[in-house]
């Protein structure tokens, strides 16, 4: 997953200006329910179960049906800006995968049921395919009746024609797991035109037997495949449609609905789509006629409609933005809107990175990881319902989460401990006044955090010099090895559940390089040892490595003092059913969406 | 009268130039570029290296203006298609061709700036005028008090509170958006209203002022008693003759006004939720997206010179004193 | 000021010889004495019960934002610290970051309520956020206005060569990517003037904000006064004072300048809140003040976001602007009407 | 130099049936310094075809009188009291709609600055046509051709072309004479000229005095010339008055006025007037002190602290009791009529030559 620069790249275009700069209406200020009961610690322990991988049967379509389901009418979509991409290569960014799952199919995908256990379900593929030779060796096989919106039949061919135009240089912005996996790290000079030119991937590598079966040979056993292809980076591009740039505005769809209007940065209109087969999807239903997406209402409206729930706004959802925080108490003190509300932990966990290369000494980087008034940090961010304080490093959302982990004691002082940060920087013989400078994203919440971590490093004698950076490019500049920071608060999410796509990326100590994402540049042989080991261990056994990585992580080396997890929560309208909370996208569940009256 | 015109168009036509030339190399002056903030998590210099090559940022920056130059003239080819004649290159965040967004935008730019002058010049120069012939009586302190008062608020303080009681608690309205004039004359009105009456509420309180005073002082020139020792009718008098006299700077704070909205009215935009220019300016020097800045910064320029040269002849026009210099 | 050859009869003559008066005259109530054209102003303006009522509200503002600091020691809060996290004021903001207590947390210790999310005090607050945004406003609208005066002046009475190309030079900067330029602006700032590890320090911000609005302030107000010269310059009186040998600038200071008040004040009122509010602008959009130091057009921002759980938190802010913006327009008024006489009731 | 004492006829009583008549004017103006009596109880008649000359220094009030004839004041700031009956008309109590009618039409004005009076921004020609269309119903074309016949009538050459141009392509003269074309297209029966010459130089002044005694026998229309310039008024008016601090001392035909005045600010007025076959070397004798102060002016005789002859007079009537004026030949003074002879006689009649 991107890191947290998602929500505020984003929210980089019109929204923030918008979301701050445009006032919320008014409306009568029913009684203050300060009582706060967000989502608890047990919700997460939901979230966090481990992925199971799907037969053929659990693959086999029609989706379960939703109780109560009517099909008819059209839902209205809000969104603050326009989507990034469309074309599935490119799709990384959460609120673009949203939108693949209404018009793109990939090999997998995610099955989740009422209570939020995910299963990797064949899409177009029978099953979440076959390993072998030890994991190194995946099968897959088609589905019959899979064809794209103008009725063209779907080939292996076109499986093979989607995973490599990824080497070309129609694409960079998307995943590179697969690609990396099947060809290294410089996976581009394997294919410098990608398909275009003719030449293809060797068989040795990705190979197409007959029409139906896609068999792919890696060099090192690949445990979370079926989970990489469920991503919408990895979503079937058909070869005789492929219109390389162009496609990124206009996608053929395989998915339940097609695109038929498209006016950039301000709206989009998606049909159904009568060349999807309801039988061969275990996941989508094509219950509503359409879909109005209108990309320029920021924050602040989008909530206020919702809450007057006046006219349109009664068929209308929240794609991948969430309440407005600064009316968080309307929406949560009235019963009946808070009906309308989804809630749940996003895959982010926002923490204090120290530049360990400038902050040597452990005993002061604890000291500041005691200091920070987490709950404080929560509210700067909108309250109890944008985060919850953390504990440790390892989102909810991750299989193995344990919510009772707390080493800096952070759940039974959540205003953090200033006694026991003097002391320890007494013992470290810190003098008065040490400069101390702190990077922070120049948003109007990089500023309200900045504010109170100033106010804590000065309680602790440091002399505090701010820097802000441009919001746009925040994590290039912290991302550089020699930046001139000593610390910057940073978010990381996962991509698929598996603490691999969080640990090694941002702790791992080969990892350490110019652009990376491994900002506090902790490089500790144990760790990293424990990683290689994880990664080749099955899901199961990996999560005991990986929650060793963890401890010895925050306890031992405290490269990044963990402040708080990220949380969701959406509106919709009153006449929208079907409506709840998706772990994969940890957004509002698309695929079940219907109306109660057409 | 047309030597005046021509030396003044090939003087606009100079000054879009250099503005052209100046954006582009501040541009550069900014430390942040497109690709670093385009490229995903997986920010590899190498990905950045074909962002960069993708959109052509990797050619030396005076090729890039020259190329960017050129394609107004004569169009430019992409591999997302030609880009025709006045051809303002292709936008990097939204991909699409700058000139087609633009144009797709200006519509609305345009009903709000239409429907707002419409609106504060009706009023603010009826109201001010109105005060000026009834200078001294209630009238005038009531007309000059009330332009007052509004003059004080501003944009995104009045508009919410507009918004809340007029749609959010009340819902007598829908949101204000943008239905366009050919579809539906009577949708696109209704759908404009509210931001028309907040544009309204402030912008006409300077006119209102300015139409006062300069018409009071008008009215005590010699040339209108000389006037009305004709016998001519007062009311004939003060719309011929004082009238006259105070076009001058009320022309040109509509030359200005007009100017401004047309780039793009960037509050009345965002506090309404409604995709103008204004908000396009604002995303694209946001984001860093060359070509749309170019794009929409020119647009607006074109505009400013327009009128500026527009409000010079009309200074000839109503003062035969004033020589065209 | 007025036409040279006035015609008798209208305005009272006023001006009486010293000497007769004096010999013959026994029972007159006060010497008459003589008065400049300055003290006839002072004397018009003082009748001008509404002039002088703003006046006192405008110089009222600049006092208590001069005397933040003072009033601010005597109330005993400062608009820094974050009170939400002291110890002695526990239950400050609730669960949503919002203040408790009504009216947006007004109380005794809190005259004007808390600020959302940070609970900083915001009567102090909002005094500092005077401070910095009026004085700023202030110096940024006088440096416009008298470049915009002196340019447009120029142009509109020399005319010729010199008029056009003060009028491209207006042209270009009127057509000046202005947002574009506060974005570039800033970081070129703190790259040059501030080492990388330390804090931009305020006074460099509030010199580059002055700088940048000034640069960009200007061209209105130069355009407008132009355009009043321009048929001024035509008028009788103008001549007469050619042919009497006046020098080009002491025309333009004594015959233009007093017959453009009208036009200049009006502008001249009005450039002053939008000032402020781009202020506000600025550092929304990541180039102005940076949080800790209060703005007051920011108070604003924060405010629009927040309006409907915390109205009362907008309304101090708002009302400040509103009844500052208010006499200050009134102010500009009357100081035209006691200036030019001729526009009397 | 004529006899002394020769008195023509007894002028014909100044009935009711004269042209224009004022009955006991009085204008105040309200302004920040008080109450300004600019016209203080004046009262005059101006007969069809007559000229009447109105004399006085600045700020006597001589315009304001003329002013308030054709209703220009300001109506919020002056408050009129008496009568004015123009043709038989009351002026003072008309509507603004029928003054709309009168002025331009039955009565004109001609201005004194000719540069400020013209409105710069219409062409000379429609500004003239303008009052003539109003008036008469003329078309645009009948208008035109009036225009043109003015200009031409007030001496201006190649009419047909300059009618299009704008005032500030006028020489003075010129806008003064079409000034007057604009005053005179509609054939009024009461011509005010404010000072019509006093900002022209002689040669131009001497045509526009000719101009208008032509013009005057042509329509027969009566006329009210203002001035301070005593030279232009002997030549040009019937009827002479003299005003000070707002109402009128002395009255008269020209010839007995300027012969035989009785005034003592007429004889100031006289003697320091330029002679032509006058002495050189022999210095003209100024009147003392400035023009009184309309704000709170001088008690009684608003001459007294100019007069050097207050002390003729028994008492000090001349500082308390305000002279009044008598009908026809009179002069509001203190001193009796053999007194006013005498001392002309020795004093000022000498210094005359």
């Amino acid at each position: 997953m991107k890191p947290i620069r998602t929500r505020t790249g984003r929210a980089v275009a019109a929204a923030v200006v918008a979301g701050s700069l445009a006032l919320t209406g008014c409306s009568s200020d029913s009684g203050k329910d300060t009582k706060d009961n967000s989502k608890s610690k047990e919700d997460a322990a939901a979230q966090s179960k481990p992925v199971v991988y799907g037969d053929a049967k659990a693959s086999q379509g029609p989706a379960e049906e939703v109780a109560g389901a009517k099909s008819g009418g059209t839902m209205n979509v809000f969104m603050q800006s326009d989507l990034t991409h469309m074309d599935p290569g490119q799709i990384y960014v959460s609120d673009a995968g949203q939108f693949s799952n209404l018009i793109h199919r990939g090999l997998t995908n995610f099955q989740e049921d009422d209570k939020g256990n995910l299963t990797v379900v064949g899409d177009i593929a029978t099953d979440s395919g076959k390993s072998s030779d030890g994991g190194k060796t995946w099968t897959y096989t088609l589905k019959d009746g899979i064809k794209d919106e103008d009725g063209n039949e779907i080939t292996s061919a076109d499986v093979r024609h989607s995973i490599e135009r990824l080497y070309s240089k129609v694409i960079f912005d998307g995943p590179t797991f697969v690609q990396t996996w099947l060809s290294g790290a410089k996976y581009r000079e394997a294919l410098p035109d990608g398909p275009y030119k003719g030449k293809h991937l060797p068989d040795s590598v990705l190979e197409t037997p007959d029409d139906k079966t896609v068999v792919f040979h890696f060099k090192a056993p690949q445990p979370d495949l079926p989970q990489a292809l469920s991503m919408a980076g990895y979503s079937i591009v058909p070869e005789k449609q492929d219109t390389k740039e162009k496609y990124d505005k206009a996608p053929k769809s395989l998915g339940p609905y097609k695109i038929t209007d498209y006016k950039p940065g301000k709206s989009m209109t998606l049909v159904k789509n009568d060349q999807w087969d309801a039988k061969t999807d275990a996941v989508r239903h094509q219950y509503v006629d359409g879909y109005n997406f209108s990309s320029t209402i920021d924050q602040a409206s989008q909530t206020k409609r919702l809450i007057a729930d006046q006219g349109e706004a009664k068929n209308s959802i929240q794609f991948t933005d969430s309440v407005d925080p600064a009316q968080m108490s309307t929406v949560i003190s009235n019963p009946a809107t808070k009906k309308r509300t989804i809630q749940g932990y996003q895959v982010y966990v926002w923490q204090l990175s120290f530049n360990l290369d400038k902050m040597k000494d452990k005993k002061v980087r604890d000291a500041i990881t005691y200091a920070i008034p987490n709950q404080s940090m929560v509210q700067a961010d909108g309250g109890r319902y944008g985060g919850e304080v953390a504990g440790g490093l390892m989102a909810p959302t991750l299989p193995g989460f344990d919510p009772t982990y707390d080493p800096f004691g952070k759940l039974k002082k959540p205003n953090g401990d200033l006694e026991k940060a003097k002391e320890l920087i007494k013992e470290a013989g810190v003098k008065e006044g040490t400069k101390l400078t702190y990077a922070y994203s120049n948003t109007p919440r990089g500023q309200a955090q900045m504010v109170i971590i100033k106010d804590t490093l000065g309680k602790l004698g440091f002399d505090v010099q701010a820097k802000e950076i441009d919001r746009a490019t925040f994590y290039e500049q912290v991302g550089k090895l020699d930046n001139p920071y000593d610390l910057y608060m940073t978010g990381w999410g996962q991509d698929w559940p598996s603490p691999s796509t969080v640990i090694t990326p941002v702790y791992d100590g080969n990892q350490v390089a110019d652009g990376s994402s491994n900002y506090s540049h902790i490089n500790d042989k144990q760790v990293n040892d424990l990683i290689a080991k994880a990664l080749t261990e099955q899901p199961e056994a990996a999560a005991k490595t990986w929650e060793e990585a963890h401890h010895r992580i925050v306890e031992e080396i405290n490269p990044a003092a963990p402040v708080y997890y990220s949380k969701q929560i959406q509106l919709f309208g009153s006449n929208v059913g079907g409506a709840r909370f998706s772990t994969d996208s940890s957004y509002i569940d698309i695929n079940d969406l219907f109306l109660k009256q057409p | 009268m047309l030597q005046f015109l021509i030396r003044r168009l090939i003087g606009a036509v100079v000054i879009m130039f250099l503005i052209g030339a100046f954006t582009f190399f501040l541009f550069y002056t900014i430390p942040q570029d497109f690709a670093q903030l385009a490229c995903g998590k997986n920010c590899t210099p190498e990905n950045i290296a074909v962002i960069r090559e993708n959109l052509g940022l990797d050619k030396p920056i005076t090729a890039q203006f020259w190329e960017f130059m050129g394609g107004i003239v004569s169009g430019r080819d992409f591999p997302q298609g030609h880009c025709s004649a006045p051809c303002l290159g292709l936008s990097f965040s939204s991909g699409e061709f700058v000139w087609d967004s633009i144009i797709d935008r200006f519509p609305l730019t345009l009903s709000l700036t239409a429907g707002g002058l419409v609106i504060f010049l009706v009023i603010g120069l009826g109201s001010g005028l109105i005060a000026a012939w009834k200078r001294g009586t209630m009238v005038d302190k009531l007309v000059s008090g009330a332009s007052m008062v509004l003059s004080s608020f501003q944009i995104y303080f009045l508009g919410p509170i507009v918004l809340g009681i007029f749609v959010y608690s009340s819902g007598w309205m829908d949101n204000p958006k943008y239905v366009p004039i050919t579809e539906n004359p009577v949708g696109w009105a209704v759908g404009l209203l509210i931001p028309w009456a907040v544009m309204a509420t402030i912008f006409t309180a300077q006119y209102t002022r300015m139409a006062r005073s300069t018409m009071i002082e008008q009215l005590s020139e010699e040339h209108v008693r000389t006037a009305r020792a004709k016998g001519m009718r007062q009311r004939y008098v003060f719309f011929r003759y004082a009238w006259r006299g105070s076009l001058i700077p009320i022309v040109t704070i509509i030359g200005m006004d007009l100017s401004a909205l047309l780039s793009g009215a960037v509050v009345t935009e965002f506090t309404f939720d409604l995709p103008g220019l204004g908000r396009l300016a604002v995303q694209s020097s946001l984001t860093k997206d060359l070509p749309l800045t170019m794009g929409v910064m020119l647009f607006g320029a074109f505009f400013i010179l327009i009128l500026n040269i527009i409000v010079d002849l009309a200074y000839a026009l109503i003062d035969p004193r004033v020589r065209l210099s | 000021m007025t036409s040279p050859t006035k015609a008798e009869g209208s305005g009272p003559s006023v001006a009486l010889d010293p000497e007769l008066a004096s010999t013959t005259e026994v029972d007159k109530p006060k010497k008459l004495e003589g008065r400049s054209p300055g003290q006839l102003m002072w004397q018009r303006f003082k009748r001008d019960r509404t002039g002088v009522v703003s006046a006192c509200v405008v110089i009222f503002f600049f006092l208590i934002a001069a005397l933040a600091p003072v009033i601010s020691k005597l109330y005993g809060k400062d608009p820094y610290t974050l009170y939400a996290q002291e110890p002695d004021f526990p239950f400050l903001l609730d669960d949503f970051a919002m203040p408790t207590g009504s009216f947006g947390g007004m109380s005794g210790d809190f005259w004007f309520g808390v600020e959302p999310k940070l609970g900083r005090d915001v009567f102090t607050m909002l005094l500092y956020g005077m401070r910095t945004s009026l004085y700023m406003a202030v110096i940024v609208t006088t440096f416009s206005v008298v470049t915009g005066v002196i340019i447009g002046m120029v142009g509109g009475y020399f005319g010729g060569k010199v008029d056009y190309w003060l009028g491209r030079v207006t042209d270009f900067f009127l057509a000046f990517p202005s947002q574009l330029f506060f974005i570039a602006f800033m970081p070129v700032v703190t790259a040059l003037f501030v080492s990388p590890t330390d804090e931009t320090p305020t006074y460099i911000r509030a010199v580059a904000i002055i700088l940048v609005l000034w640069f960009l302030g200007w061209m209105g107000l130069a355009r407008l006064v132009r355009s009043s010269v321009l048929s001024l310059r035509e008028r009788e009186f103008v001549e007469a004072a050619k042919v009497s040998g006046a020098s080009p600038w002491r025309i333009v200071r004594k015959e233009i300048l007093p017959n453009i008040v009208t036009p200049i004040l009006v502008q001249s009122t009005y450039i002053l809140p939008s000032t402020i509010l781009t202020i506000a602008f600025l550092s929304f959009v990541g180039v102005g003040f940076v949080e800790p130091t209060p703005d007051w057009g920011r108070m604003f921002a924060i405010g629009a976001e927040v309006y409907e759980q915390d109205p009362m938190f907008m309304f101090f802010p708002g009302v400040a602007l509103v009844i500052f913006v208010l006499s200050f327009n009134l102010l500009g008024d009357s100081v035209r009407d006691a200036f030019d006489p001729k526009t009397g009731r | 130099m004529t006899t002394l004492t020769k008195t023509e006829g007894e002028k014909a009583p100044t009935g009711p049936e004269a042209f224009l008549s004022v009955r006991d004017l009085k204008v105040r103006f309200s302004t920040e310094d008080g109450i300004v009596k600019a016209v203080d109880g004046l009262s005059f008649d101006v007969e069809r075809g007559k000229t009447l000359g109105i004399v006085g220094e600045s700020g006597s009030g001589k315009s304001v009188t003329n002013l308030t004839v054709l209703g220009l004041h300001n109506p919020k700031s002056t408050t009129v009291e008496g009568e004015i009956v123009l043709d038989g008309q009351e002026l003072v109590t008309a509507t603004e709609r029928e003054m709309e009618k009168i002025r331009g039409n039955k009565a004109a004005m001609i201005f004194q600055d000719p540069l400020t009076a013209l409105s710069p921004y219409y062409t000379v020609g429609r500004q003239i046509a303008e009052p003539y269309m109003k008036h008469t119903g003329a078309s645009k074309k009948e208008a035109r051709q009036r225009t043109i016949e003015m200009l031409a009538k007030v001496g201006i050459p190649q009419p047909q072309t300059r009618v299009d141009d704008y005032p500030h392509q006028f020489s003075g003269g010129m806008r003064q004479r079409a000034m007057i074309a604009m005053a005179l297209v509609c054939d009024p029966d009461l011509l005010i000229a404010d000072e019509p010459t006093t900002a022209l130089d002689v040669t131009v002044q001497a045509q526009i005095l000719d101009l208008l005694k032509d013009l005057q026998q042509e329509f027969g229309s009566a006329i009210v010339f203002i001035t301070h310039d005593l030279g232009v008024i002997s030549d040009m008016a019937d009827d002479l008055l003299v005003m000070y601090s707002g109402r009128a001392v002395e009255r008269g035909t020209v010839r007995e006025v300027l012969r035989n005045p009785q005034h003592p600010y007429t004889w100031g007025l006289l003697s320091s007037m330029p002679r032509l076959g006058g002495d050189t070397e022999q210095a003209l004798t100024p009147i003392p002190g400035s023009p009184p102060s309309l704000l709170n002016p001088p008690s009684g005789c608003p001459f007294h602290p100019r007069c050097a002859f207050t002390g003729e007079v028994t008492g000090s009537r001349c500082s308390e009791e305000r002279p009044a004026l008598g009908e026809g030949r009179a002069s509001a003074c203190h001193l009796t009529a053999e007194q006013k002879q005498t001392i002309f006689i020795d004093k000022i009649q000498p210094r005359l030559r």
